[in-house]
């Protein structure tokens, strides 16, 4: 059964700056959604806001697990990721001292992930081949390209439902966004996961998504319902260019 | 070598790796006197490591930064910052157990003075004043950073780097989550310190802020350089766009 | 000093024996200090009192100190966590850990050597147990069973401790806990709890450690001072938190001071560890065998 | 107040307190005396590199021990060579000298160091010198070594009487110099170190250069604080001048009494000295440590920031300031970052 997400409403600060002003997303089952914009504008913010990791201030965040919705708002980080919602975060943020399968490894900590570990590491170096020759090799020292796979291969140890990605082209070669967008979208077919992905690099991000938002300033600028709608749309170049 | 005369800060094919990441690659910029230059690129292109190479935070380990004609390798960052160089930090590190008056007195004592310059006491005092000033913190003076608020803490920062009273001031991304009219402020404190003389190169996502201030843009994506002009040549180059919506 | 072979081969063979015990008093810092980023220089202290649980019950009931250790385990267990939930609730979660955290624990060094003090004396203590005393002869080569059985116990909780970490998910995320803690959220581990966990494991240790300590040498309450330094020596060198480098540092800094008190005499053998400790803090931070 | 005026003051209240003790004829208040004023020079001159800096040293006792083993060694050599005594005074300025070299020694080897690895290495460094001074025969070796004080000294009856008031001057020097870097230069840059090394290299402040002056100007003064304990103790033995008992001593005390100020330290060491003073008569010397220990981590769970640190919040709490400081954006919404 498909899983979902329902953000609404939700505004969150640090201190006195507002970083997220009233957005309302929504991912349904089986759907890639994309937070379009460029940085600063409030994408992280949400997706922290969704993890736990930063509290709204204001709105609710559902998340329909199985069938059982689930209120997020309040919950702990841990609690949000046990419940299937896993996070690949802006920056990789791997364990740079540990091997790529330790870091894989430590994905699959969670119990029900832990039924799933050697199905889930084998498909995770099929899916990357390249981290199965490096596997015994720090993850600190890998390329930036690599690390990202290996940051994906570690949410997919988490066997997620719902998957959050954040700027996963960041500090990447342009060839290494679009295999990174590809894998996204491979592992989202093959696991029938719901994608929330945040990314700045608008061609790419729209190659795999449903549908999308803009966010400026914090604030919903422009939903798109279709990629159609935000291909064919001269507000995008204007949010991310200032022209 | 022509133009180098002219030219406030100079670097070349300056490359910094970390373990097998390469975070920057044969950047080579020249930035005037008085020039208003904004860096700009996605997240994680490089930028800070650049401002953090140029101000000797990090060392580079290829090519050379070189800063009113003389090269800056192996100079300390206090030494750099002495030679005119300021900048402020993305994240506000403010001396959290000093006041914002005593905050701004750090660059006054070790920096200015340096260069040669005393002050008398009641001197040190309406400089710290003036720069608090400059960013409405002056009723705050004897506060301690933790009474700020975010925003506040932004403005601090730049105070801050100001007292230095530099030639070159690099501002990293100031503006984050500020409102339009605070955007707005700091903006015009930029422009008036430049037309006071002091060359600038602003650090910013919010694209406004960057085209109303920038006379030149440079554009980093994944640690290189890929543009380097007039604002608004920059922005329809069809590499920069591609860098920004992906191709 | 007549240079001899036979002496030269003794000199080794001892700071291995020895080396293999500074391998089991260093763990725990290993754990603690080079792991998880907690600067517990009281760990000596808790060896001492290992030492001491070993000889009430040895003199009391004439138990063997290293089986008494292995009992006691889970009591140094919970007497490291409740220490770690102390530190985190008094200093990590108010940001403070570093000076005043560091005076924290040089107070339970105090407190801890000091109640031992008043309740026992300064005088030495000793144990008994039937490997005390006989000595294994190979030719020329001696093999004090006193060392010999400490040293091996030793590697053996060494290996099983490696085992642990690499092994074990448990384990993993404590090799992760510092090095991103938001990482380690993110894949549903509670940090605070892993810490607890590693840090009572580390104190766990300092029983077994304790045992070896007065089987290999009587033990009164200001010993543990002279290991503060050896241990941390020992853990910076072995590349800070690599069980592997802190066995191999452990045996180094063994075999040196064994030189140097069969050489030079046993009044510099002090110097040595911690002469290398500072020139490998000046030199090279990193340890010599970081990973 | 000025420096000059300040050093008056704290030299006429050790006066006043020299004055008292000999009125009531009771040698005893010099003896405690002069171990609680060593202790006011010492937790001051930790909290030179500790408070102001932020960079704890656990190496107190060998500084102390350095001081008071140059006064040995120069004692030795007039004593072999039959050359004049050389004045205490003169003692306390050599010592100075060498335990600031030592200082710079130890700050230029440790000068990448941070936090705790600062920490365990002058940790180390104790040991070394402890090593050296064991096998030193000249000195003692680790048997230890004997002074013979004159019983009396002119004008100021027992010599006892003489050491107290050398304390005093020490100390009030003492003070005065921290309270002089307090309010200077020097003193906002070590507050920089202490609380961002990378921001303060920024804005043009020399770190490396500043941790040389705090370790140098720190070491100095514990030497000189050691430097006439040999004549008051009469015997000196590596274990215990090397003893932890005065690096816990050393944190214990500023930490107890507030580590941002020069006050913190001088109450410290005053409240804390005395009790150990008293505790040793009335109970045993023993406990004295349990007591430091106690306190110490007492102090550092309940009350960060010392005595100091309480007055301060006590004061700040009262109701007409506190309604002037209130929130400064009372509408901001609750964020966690």
């Amino acid at each position: 059964m498909a899983s979902s997400l329902t953000v609404s409403g939700i505004h969150a600060a640090y201190g006195a700056v507002r970083v997220i002003d009233d957005v309302s997303v929504k991912v349904g089952g089986g759907e890639t959604v994309v937070l379009l914009g460029t940085n600063g504008n409030g994408k992280s913010t949400l997706m922290k806001c969704i993890m736990g990791i930063v509290r709204p201030s204001q709105g609710s965040i559902v998340a329909e697990i199985d069938g059982i919705h689930h209120d997020l708002v309040g919950r702990t980080t841990e609690e949000i990721v046990d419940l299937g919602i896993a996070l690949v975060p802006e920056g990789r943020r791997l364990f740079p001292r540990l091997t790529v399968e330790e870091n894989l490894l430590l994905g699959a900590f969670r119990k029900a992930a832990r039924a799933q570990l050697s199905r889930n590491l084998d498909v995770c170096f099929e899916t990357f081949p390249r981290l199965a020759e490096r596997r015994g090799q720090l993850a600190g020292s890998l390329s930036g390209g690599e690390q990202q796979m290996v940051a994906l291969g570690r949410a997919l140890m988490l066997a997620p439902k719902i998957l959050l990605v954040d700027e996963p082209s960041v500090g990447l070669a342009p060839i290494l966004v679009s295999r990174t967008i590809e894998a996204i979208d491979e592992m989202k077919k093959r696991y029938q996961l719901t994608v929330l992905m945040a990314e700045q690099n608008f061609t790419q991000a729209i190659r795999i998504a449903d549908r999308g938002y803009v966010i400026v300033h914090g604030k919903i600028a422009f939903e798109g319902r279709s990629t159609n709608e935000l291909n064919n749309n001269d507000l995008i170049k204007k949010f991310y260019l200032g022209l | 070598m022509n133009g180098v005369a002219n030219n406030l800060l100079e670097i070349d094919n300056l490359g910094k790796r970390f373990g097998g990441f390469v975070a920057l690659e044969n950047i080579s910029l020249s930035v005037p006197n008085g020039e208003r230059l904004g860096l700009i690129g996605p997240n994680g292109s490089g930028k800070s490591t650049l401002v953090n190479c140029i101000c000797g935070t990090l060392q580079n380990e290829a090519g050379t930064v070189r800063f009113d004609g003389a090269t800056l390798d192996g100079f300390t960052a206090h030494q750099r910052t002495r030679k005119g160089l300021a900048r402020s930090f993305q994240l506000p590190r403010p001396f959290a157990s000093l006041s914002l008056l005593d905050n701004i007195r750090i660059p006054l004592l070790y920096t200015v003075e340096a260069r040669g310059r005393r002050h008398s006491t009641s001197e040190v005092e309406e400089r710290c004043d003036h720069c608090l000033r400059e960013v409405g913190l002056q009723d705050k003076a004897r506060h301690l950073p933790r009474d700020l608020t975010q925003v506040e803490m932004r403005k601090l920062e730049l105070a801050r780097a100001m007292a230095a009273e530099p030639k070159l001031l690099i501002a990293d991304e100031s503006m984050a989550g500020l409102t339009h009219s605070e955007v707005e402020d700091i903006l015009a404190l930029l422009v008036r310190l430049n037309e006071q003389g002091v060359t600038i190169i602003l650090i910013e996502h919010i694209m406004r802020a960057v085209m109303s201030f920038s006379r030149r843009i440079v554009v980093l994506v994944s640690g290189r350089k890929i543009a380097d002009g007039q604002p608004d040549d920059v922005m329809r180059d069809p590499e920069v766009e591609r860098a920004y919506l992906g191709q | 000093m007549i240079f001899s072979f036979d002496l030269l081969i003794n000199a080794i063979i001892s700071g291995v024996l020895i080396g293999g015990f500074y391998a089991a008093v260093t763990a725990g810092v290993s754990l603690s200090f080079g792991i998880l980023d907690i600067v517990n220089i009281a760990h000596p202290a808790f060896i001492i009192l290992g030492s001491y649980v070993a000889y009430i019950v040895n003199v009391s009931f004439g138990f063997d100190p290293i089986l008494t250790a292995i009992v006691m385990l889970p009591a140094f267990y919970i007497l490291g966590a409740a220490i770690y939930q102390v530190y985190y609730v008094s200093f990590e979660k108010r940001g403070e850990e570093s000076l005043r955290g560091l005076a924290f624990f040089f107070g339970l060094l105090f407190i801890t050597e000091v109640s031992l003090v008043l309740y026992f004396g300064v005088d030495y203590r000793y144990v008994e147990a039937p490997y005390i005393g006989p000595t294994l002869h190979f030719g020329s080569v001696d093999l004090p069973l006193r060392l010999l059985v400490p040293c091996l116990v030793s590697l053996l909780l060494i290996a099983v401790l490696q085992l642990v970490l690499t092994r074990t998910f448990i384990g993993r995320a404590i090799m992760a806990v510092s090095q991103d803690q938001l990482a380690l959220r993110l894949m549903a581990i509670d940090p605070i709890r892993i810490k607890r966990i590693a840090f009572g494991i580390s104190i766990a240790t300092a029983s077994l450690a304790g045992a070896f300590l007065i089987i290999i040498q009587p033990v009164e309450p200001s010993v543990g001072r002279e290991y503060i330094g050896r241990v941390f020596a020992i853990c910076v060198l072995g590349g800070m938190g690599s069980l592997p480098g802190t066995v191999i540092a452990a045996m180094l800094i063994g075999i040196v001071e064994s030189f140097t008190s069969t050489f030079y005499g046993p009044s510099w053998a002090p110097a040595v560890s911690f002469g290398f400790l500072l020139l490998t803090l000046a030199v090279r931070p990193a340890g010599l065998l970081g990973r | 107040m000025r420096s000059g005026p300040f050093l008056l003051i704290c030299l006429v209240l050790g006066g006043a307190v020299y004055g008292a003790a000999a009125l009531l004829d009771n040698d005893y208040i010099f003896f405690a005396g002069y171990v609680v004023l060593q202790y006011v020079v010492l937790s001051t001159a930790w909290n030179i590199l500790g408070g102001y800096c932020g960079y704890v040293n656990f190496g107190s006792a060998a500084f102390f021990a350095l001081g008071a083993y140059s006064t040995v060694a120069i004692h030795k050599f007039t004593t072999i060579n039959e050359t004049v005594a050389v004045p205490i005074p003169i003692l306390v300025l050599m010592a100075g000298v060498v335990s600031g070299v030592v200082g710079y020694g130890m700050g230029y080897l440790t000068l990448r160091l941070r936090g705790a690895f600062f920490a365990i290495a002058t940790l180390a460094l104790a040991v070394v010198l402890e090593t050296l001074v064991v096998n030193w025969d000249f000195v003692g070796g680790s048997r230890g070594a004997y002074i013979l004080r004159p019983s009396e000294i002119a004008p100021f009856g027992n010599y006892v009487r003489y050491l107290f008031l050398i304390m005093v001057v020490l100390a009030a020097a003492a003070v005065t110099v921290a309270r002089l870097i307090e309010r200077s230069r020097l003193g906002y840059g070590f507050a920089t170190i202490r609380d961002d090394e990378l921001a303060a290299e920024a804005l043009g402040v020399p770190t490396l250069q500043l941790k040389l002056i705090a370790t140098t100007i720190s070491g100095a003064l514990m030497g000189m604080a050691g430097a006439p304990f040999p004549y008051y103790i009469g015997f000196l033995q590596p274990s215990s001048t090397f003893g932890l008992d005065y690096a816990v001593n050393s944190i214990a005390m500023p930490l107890i009494g507030g580590t941002t100020s020069w006050v913190g330290p001088v109450i410290g060491a005053l409240l804390l000295g005395s009790l150990e003073q008293i505790a040793t008569v009335t109970i045993s010397s023993a406990i004295n440590l349990l007591i430091v220990g106690c306190l110490l981590v007492g102090f550092v769970i309940v009350a960060p920031r010392g005595i100091i640190g309480l007055v301060q919040t006590y004061r700040r709490s009262k109701p007409e300031e506190f309604a002037a400081r209130r929130p400064i954006d009372a509408d901001a919404p609750e964020a966690t970052p």
